[in-house]
């Protein structure tokens, strides 16, 4: 009798056993399993509507991929560098010149009827045949230059890889270093966590250089002397989100900043003493889908701006120029 | 009879076993996930057979960025840049910060606490350079026959790899 | 000696024994407590302990309170401390187990090796081999049968054609054509449904305010079809054309003009407020709306000499609220084109205000739909079919699909659909077997009942913030939307995908389409045309401008608009061939309406008439 | 084989130097002032191989150990304490894997899925113990597997079970074999492994219902000796056929039997066959009968269980990850709402295209659909099979264990009062 219990119990045990089994492997447990240690972006990634003060008027293709700088001149005329290539339009998006370069330009400007483009680590000229006037040495072999400027027979040129900002005589020859870290200056120098490092001319063509991992905006005189800075680090739109933003600055004619911030993929208007104003695009103006995976680099690659306050902003995800103006 | 069937099951043994053997990889495979598909969906915690999961954070030094206000360290908006718990954005506080100098800061996983959630991963990858990434640890992953974090893994990140080549890391140069 | 060596054994014996009762017992108790600390670390997770986490926001919300602070500081430490205590004390205990559980296994092992000596006395010899060959084949049978069974009602309760549906999911364009060859062609004949409702409408008022020199015979209905017919397409009544299809059936539309110097411009007048809504005819009345963040208007012009004939304003009504809706500068407060029935004229605005005026701008009826949650403005033009306005309300909560009535103003009825805001307007087509009201919005095409309000079949292939209105041609339907894709949908009982593409997307311009092409225009200033049945592109141009106002096909002729006021007229062949460009001499982004031989478009200021 | 190596290993070099100067590019080091050397981020190495080997070498050595004691020594005290070594090892050490059960569905995923690189040690661990089985009889059951080890240790007081009962449980084996064969085979999953009973056991750390299927089947244990060896385990029935025709196999007696019934309870699998006498020979008629039965009922069988198989075929491709992430998706499109698992948002931002997703669990499903096809007739013709065999008396003299179902422990020796050399 007692035996036979067992037995009872121990086979009722082992179908038990089947079905813990069965039931386990038909039911769909991964479902509906939330995740105990989320971390949600999503509230912190939307923006309130109501903070937009510019919207998208048009976007456009061109004939060219990788499209990788802009930069508008005063005759509107767009500037664009990709693929080994450069391409101008003029303001309603025709073809005025195009050319090939060695290999893709990181940044371009364009002053006195001259194209400036950085490749890689040194400064090409071209004039407006699309001929290449003169190739510059680079400062050292291992530069990196992310931005230039140029204006008053000054260049000035972003070197991430050295943190440094290098202003250039008409010459090609070097005037002087800006922000060359020395302690007895107390010069701390500029801080580059990844290769996001732009430069600007603002209203009266001072020069604004993007100091990222301070999440600073620090203006120089060519001397290289530190006349004045503003920023702030906040996720909030006030301020400069993660590590190292923002990673792109336009000036608008008016002398306000134009901010573009990676991560949380945002353009925003400063006013002229750096105080918050609006938004100009966030992350669901570019492609959302991109927005979850795990990306090294940025969305956007360079921002302009021409003088009517449009601004240009090349989408990386959908490798257009997308052109906002105010609402 | 038996001795003819004996023969044709060791023939047949042997015939699966150098079929099967021609296709092999000298050496073993091991699991290991992919940081570029990974969505950091917190599954690599609580799926592995391990409870403290065998896959980590993993710090790739190299494309750090060293920097005070860590995205995968801190919690977002927060006040003092400093170590405190309502600070930490990891839940078993296993990311370790360490001065170095004037402004930069060195971050290190402490593997012991680390359960692999990937929350610093997402944080980093948000607002920093992705220097954070989860890696399966092979000196603790028990080599499953089948991973039962690759069956829940969302993003298909899981596979199998040649042990010699088992690090799946992005931006990692050695 | 031998009983001597028993005794060795019994004592063993009853040491292993003790020894695996102290070991069972032990194992047992710490089996229990690794049991209870397992649950309580389950329960009570220290690691994401909300108490924490609301102490975490309650400081984020005032981070200043410092010990509020301190509070989060020992808390995170004792829940810490906490939980590696119980992780140890699972951990130990885990080892505790297994050591007491194989002291215990081990002495268990003993005594049985130890008592196998011992012979066992054989019971009887009961087995009848026979007897359980026999019970032992019922009991398979009956394991087996319930194996089916259960696997049978399990795969009756949850089946679901898995396979058919993944392939209907993923059938590629191919095979849908094939299909497609089998339906009959019946989507040739007219709106057979919409015209003989029209009818009735007809013999009321030819009288009084068409006259257009188109004989009615109000005796036949036949013929009153056909004239209807004729009627509404002179009336240019809806945006863009009758049934919204693009399509004007216009002989001898001039095809030069110049706004600057005045050139076959028969009249141009100033248009109080501005708005994009286009204008609409009937007889000799163009109808036109505008509307500014307060007030809103609308308008009659004389088509001959372009005076205004009147002009009424609409009231501000009790139960609107005095919001000004937020709209975008480009959608601006008058987007929607009216619609006209020869009765009345219906319009809506941008805060959700609907106005009915009979021809002589009388209020009919006024309502308020409520002001529609859209970023940039509602933009929906109205629908006329039979006596019911058809508006496409697809704000943020709640979108949907209404028919009013034409009369009074009265919701027929109103079908609440889950998709995202769209500026889109409907087309109501006759698809062969039955009228439908046709709809694209993010995410899906979807097409309605106009009797009913009731869905009739869904697409999913349009996504985004759908701007452009569907195009319609002998059967064919073409969605489109930028960042989404062009799709060609072949119509009947079950509408499917012929082909689709993604090239050169237009947000805002509709595309127009005849039975052989469909011309595409987007807002980057490219146009496209494609075989309309096999999708192949015949050409692309590139206009130097942008452009906003939707192409319309008339007489073999595609006349699209940029926004610079340059009006392109090409010819709707399979190879671009320009007519003519002619300015208007004023920026527009209206589409023009086409009655009497006259186009009628709208500048930024002024409506044009061009005629000769 | 080497040479491909080194090409391979040349060629990841290659890529990994490409890398290398575009991170160096892309992510300056700060300039630090002091001194600063930045940490390497460690990557340990997993188990060296040639451990990987020695446990191939540990398995050879520990079967040709219990095949000496079983056939040569006939101890079972030997058995027992190859059985605790290889709990020790193969269990705790080796944390219970890989194992040769397991290994199985290494084998067939192999075999169906030509990406997949099966590990030397994997098919070692697959074969050897069937070549083992082949020439000496379970031995591997005996004392090397570790999941029979732990369960034969805690086998202490065994109740025989009715011979109906071990017939019919008996039969759970082949379904979950078949199953298991047909997850492995569509690549979907490793069932066995997935609810290995004791693995957890062997890690200390495992799920609640992974403790608890083991718990309860190591409590079940003590009085129904190893359920999962002769109720569940698909290896075992590979091993069983094998067994049947091996070349050398335990007895139970070392010379001629005396019918002293002495050994007839000692076996707690209920693997010693009884001397059937001659009397109850059943009338020949009735069996010529019920064979011409079978002959007829088995087809049927398959057919009928095909037909069943075919049938379930949805509930088992919904395993698949792939086909159950296209119907949630399938779903998630009708119902529309906001909602969505993990999964789906996952997929939706991998931009990967739904119609691709679709076909490919199209696929899977007809896999499964022809996959349950030949499931359900493999347990049709088991099931077949078994019945015609029971309608059989199979006459013998003396007390033998059961080739097929006798897992060589060597309980049954001691019993056995005859000596060696005795007549």
């Amino acid at each position: 009798m007692r035996q036979k219990i067992i037995i009872a119990v121990s086979l009722l045990l082992f179908f038990l056993v089947i079905y813990l089994i069965t039931k386990d492997f038909f039911s769909n447990h991964a479902k509906n399993e939330e995740n105990p240690t989320e971390y949600n972006l999503a509230k912190l990634r939307s923006i309130d509507s109501s903070q937009f003060c510019y919207k998208e008027s048009r976007h456009f293709k061109l004939s060219m991929k990788g499209l990788n700088a802009i930069v508008i001149d005063s005759a509107y005329r767009i500037f664009i560098a990709g693929e080994n290539e450069v391409q101008v339009l003029d303001s309603s998006l025709n073809k005025l010149l195009d050319f090939t370069t060695d290999s893709t330009a990181d940044a371009i400007f364009f002053s006195n009827n001259k194209i400036y483009l950085a490749i890689q680590n040194h400064v090409e000229i071209y004039d407006m045949k699309g001929k290449r006037v003169q190739k510059r040495n680079p400062y050292l072999n291992s530069s990196f230059i992310t931005s230039l400027v140029a204006e008053n027979n000054r260049l000035y040129v972003a070197d991430a890889a050295n943190n440094v900002v290098l202003c250039y005589n008409e010459d090609g020859s070097l005037k002087s270093i800006i922000g060359k870290k020395d302690s007895l200056k107390g010069e701390q120098g500029f801080i580059i966590p990844s290769m996001y490092f732009d430069i600007a001319l603002g209203q009266y063509n001072d020069l604004w250089i993007v100091n990222p991992g301070k999440h600073l905006l620090m203006n120089y005189n060519e001397k290289g002397d530190l006349r004045t800075s503003w920023g702030l680090a906040s996720m909030q739109l006030e301020g400069f989100s993660g590590c190292c933003n923002p990673a792109q600055l336009a000036i608008l004619p008016d002398g306000s900043f134009v901010t573009y911030e990676k991560g949380m993929e945002r353009i925003k208007i400063y006013d002229q003493t750096g105080k918050y104003k609006c938004v100009v695009a966030g992350e669901s103006d570019f492609n959302s889908k991109a927005i979850n995976n795990f990306r090294l680099d940025a969305m956007v690659n360079d921002i302009a701006t021409d003088l009517n306050g449009t601004v240009y902003v090349v989408d990386a995800v959908s490798d257009v120029v997308r052109m906002y103006v105010k609402k | 009879m038996n001795t003819t069937l004996r023969a044709g099951v060791v023939i047949g043994l042997c015939g699966v076993g150098t079929l099967l053997a021609k296709r092999t990889l000298n050496g073993k495979t091991v699991w290991q996930l992919d940081p570029s598909k990974c969505v950091q969906c917190g599954r690599c915690a609580t799926s592995c057979v391990l409870t403290s999961s065998a896959v980590k954070c993993v710090h790739v030094y190299e494309i750090c960025g060293y920097c005070d206000l860590c995205g995968g360290y801190l919690k977002p908006e927060v006040k003092d840049l400093n170590t405190a718990a309502e600070n930490q954005l990891c839940p078993t506080s296993a990311i370790r910060r360490k001065f170095v100098e004037e402004p930069f800061f060195q971050y290190d996983i402490d593997e012991k606490l680390c359960i692999g959630c990937g929350k610093c991963v997402k944080g980093c990858g948000a607002f920093g350079n992705g220097s954070l990434q989860l890696q399966v640890r092979h000196n603790i992953c028990v080599n499953c026959n089948q991973c039962s974090i690759a069956i829940n893994c969302p993003a298909d990140a899981f596979r199998r790899v040649p042990e010699n080549n088992s690090n799946l890391l992005k931006g990692f140069t050695k | 000696m031998q009983s001597k060596n028993k005794m060795i054994i019994q004592i063993n014996e009853r040491m292993w024994n003790r020894i695996a009762i102290c070991a069972g017992i032990f194992s047992f108790v710490i089996s229990i407590l690794v049991i209870a600390n397992y649950l309580q670390m389950k329960r009570a997770d220290p690691v994401n302990m909300k108490v924490i986490n609301t102490l975490v926001e309650r400081l984020n919300q005032s981070p200043k309170d410092e010990q509020l602070r301190d509070e989060i500081r020992t808390l995170d430490l004792l829940s810490r401390k906490a939980y590696f205590t119980s992780r140890w004390q699972i951990r130990t205990g885990g080892y505790l187990l297994l050591i007491g559980l194989a002291i215990a296994l081990i002495s268990l092992q003993f005594i049985e090796l130890n008592r196998k000596k011992q012979p066992v006395i054989p019971g009887e010899m009961n087995e009848d081999v026979l007897l359980t060959q026999k019970n032992s084949r019922r009991w398979i049978a009956a394991g087996g049968i319930t194996i089916v069974g259960v696997s049978l009602f399990l795969a009756f309760l949850s089946y679901q054609e898995l396979e058919q549906k993944f392939v209907v999911a993923a059938t590629p364009a191919s095979v849908k054509q094939i299909r497609e060859n089998k339906q009959p062609e019946n989507n040739k004949t007219p709106l057979t449904n919409e015209a003989d409702n029209q009818t009735v409408k007809k013999t009321e008022l030819v009288e009084g305010d068409t006259k257009n020199g188109h004989p009615v015979v109000e005796e036949k209905t036949r013929k009153a079809i056909e004239n209807s017919e004729t009627e509404s397409k002179d009336n240019f009544s809806e945006f863009r054309g009758p049934g919204g299809f693009g399509v004007a059936s216009q002989k001898n539309i001039p095809v030069n003009w110049d706004g600057t110097k005045g050139e076959n411009i028969l009249w141009k007048t100033e248009v109080p407020l501005s708005g994009c809504s286009s204008p609409v005819s009937w007889g000799n009345k163009i109808f036109l709306t505008g509307a500014s963040a307060t007030r809103r208007e609308v308008y009659c012009f004389d088509s001959k000499n372009g005076k205004i004939l009147w002009t009424t304003a609409v009231e501000k009504q009790q139960e609107t609220v005095t919001q000004v809706p937020k709209v975008s500068e480009e959608t601006g407060y008058s987007a929607p084109t009216p619609v006209t029935d020869g009765k009345g004229v219906y319009s809506i605005f941008s805060n959700g205000d609907m106005i009915a005026l009979d021809m002589l701008g009388k209020k009919m009826w006024m309502k308020n739909l409520g002001v529609p949650e859209n970023h940039y403005g509602h933009a929906s033009s109205l629908r006329l079919f039979k006596d019911r306005i058809i508006v496409q309300y697809d704000q943020k909560t709640s979108p949907k699909l209404m028919a009013l009535s034409a009369k009074t103003g009265d919701i027929i009825w109103s079908t609440i659909r889950p998709v995202k805001v769209s500026w889109s307007s409907p087309i109501i087509a006759n698809t062969g077997s039955r009228v439908e009201i046709i709809t694209t919005a993010d995410p899906y095409v979807a097409s309605y009942n106009p009797e009913t309000g009731e869905e009739l079949w869904k697409l999913s292939c349009i996504s985004g913030e759908v701007g452009p209105s569907p195009a319609y041609a002998n059967g064919m339907l073409f969605t489109i939307n930028d960042y989404s894709k062009l799709a060609a949908i072949k119509l009947g009982d079950q509408p499917k995908v012929l082909w689709e593409t993604s090239d050169d997307l237009s947000d805002i311009p509709s595309p127009v389409a005849d039975d052989k092409y469909l011309f595409v225009a987007t807002s980057f200033g490219v146009a496209d045309c494609y075989d309309a049945q096999a999708g192949t592109k015949y050409w692309t141009h590139e206009f130097n401008n942008s452009i906003y106002s939707s192409p319309m096909l008339v007489d073999g002729k595609v006349y699209l608009l940029d926004r610079t006021g340059l009006m392109h007229i090409f010819k709707a062949d399979k190879e671009y061939v320009s007519i003519s460009e002619n300015k208007l001499g004023e920026k527009s982004v209206c589409t023009p309406a086409f009655t009497n031989g006259h186009i009628f478009l709208r500048g930024e200021k002024n409506l044009f008439c061009i005629g000769k | 084989m080497s040479k491909k190596l080194i090409s391979i290993f040349l060629f990841l070099l290659l890529i990994f130097s490409g890398i290398d100067s575009m991170a160096k590019q892309r992510f300056p080091k700060p300039e630090f002032e002091k001194k600063y050397t930045v940490p390497d981020t460690q990557i340990p190495a997993s188990r060296a191989l040639w451990l990987e080997y020695f446990d191939v070498f540990m398995l050879v050595i520990c079967l040709s150990v219990v095949t000496w004691f079983v056939l040569k020594k006939r101890s079972r005290l030997g058995v027992l304490s190859v059985s605790v070594f290889s709990i020790i090892y193969f269990g705790f050490y080796r944390k219970g894997c890989v194992c040769a059960v397991g290994s199985m569905q290494n084998i067939t995923l192999g075999l169906f899925n030509t990406e997949y690189h099966i590990p030397l040690t994997v098919i070692a661990f697959f074969i050897i113990p069937l070549l083992f089985t082949l020439f000496f009889g379970r031995t591997f059951c005996a004392g090397v597997c570790p999941l029979g080890a732990i369960q034969d240790i805690v086998a202490l007081r065994s109740i025989s079970l009715k011979k109906w009962v071990q017939a019919m449980l008996g039969l759970i084996p082949f379904v979950y074999l078949g199953l298991a064969i047909l997850y492995a085979a569509t690549s979907t999953d490793f069932v066995i492994c997935r609810y290995d009973p004791f693995i957890g056991i062997y890690r200390l750390n495992a799920s609640f219902l992974m403790f608890s299927i083991g718990a309860i089947l190591l409590l079940m244990g003590i009085f129904i000796a190893r359920p999962y060896c002769r109720f569940l385990c698909p290896y075992g029935v590979l091993l069983n056929w094998v067994s049947r025709i091996s070349k050398k196999h335990l007895t139970i007696t070392p010379a001629e039997c005396i019918d002293c019934r002495l050994c007839e309870d000692s076996c707690p699998f209920g693997a010693i066959q009884i001397p059937t006498p001659e009397k109850i020979r059943e009338n020949r008629f009735i069996t010529v009968k019920r064979l011409m039965f079978f002959c007829i009922v088995i087809p049927l069988l398959i057919f009928l269980g095909g037909w069943t198989g075919s049938r379930f075929y949805e509930n088992l491709s919904m395993v698949n990850l792939k086909v159950r992430l296209a119907n949630e998706l399938l779903m998630s499109k009708n119902e529309a709402n906001e909602s969505q698992s993990i999964e789906i948002t996952t997929f939706k931002s991998q931009g990967k295209p739904e119609e691709k997703l679709y076909s490919e669990a199209s696929v899977i499903v007809k896999q499964f659909y022809s996959g349950g096809w030949i499931l359900g007739g493999f347990i049709g013709l088991v099931f077949g099979l078994t019945l015609a065999q029971l309608t059989f008396v199979h006459y013998q003299k003396g007390y033998t264990p059961n080739k097929g179902t006798c897992l060589s422990c060597g309980r049954c020796m001691d019993y056995c009062p005859v000596k060696k050399g005795e007549k």
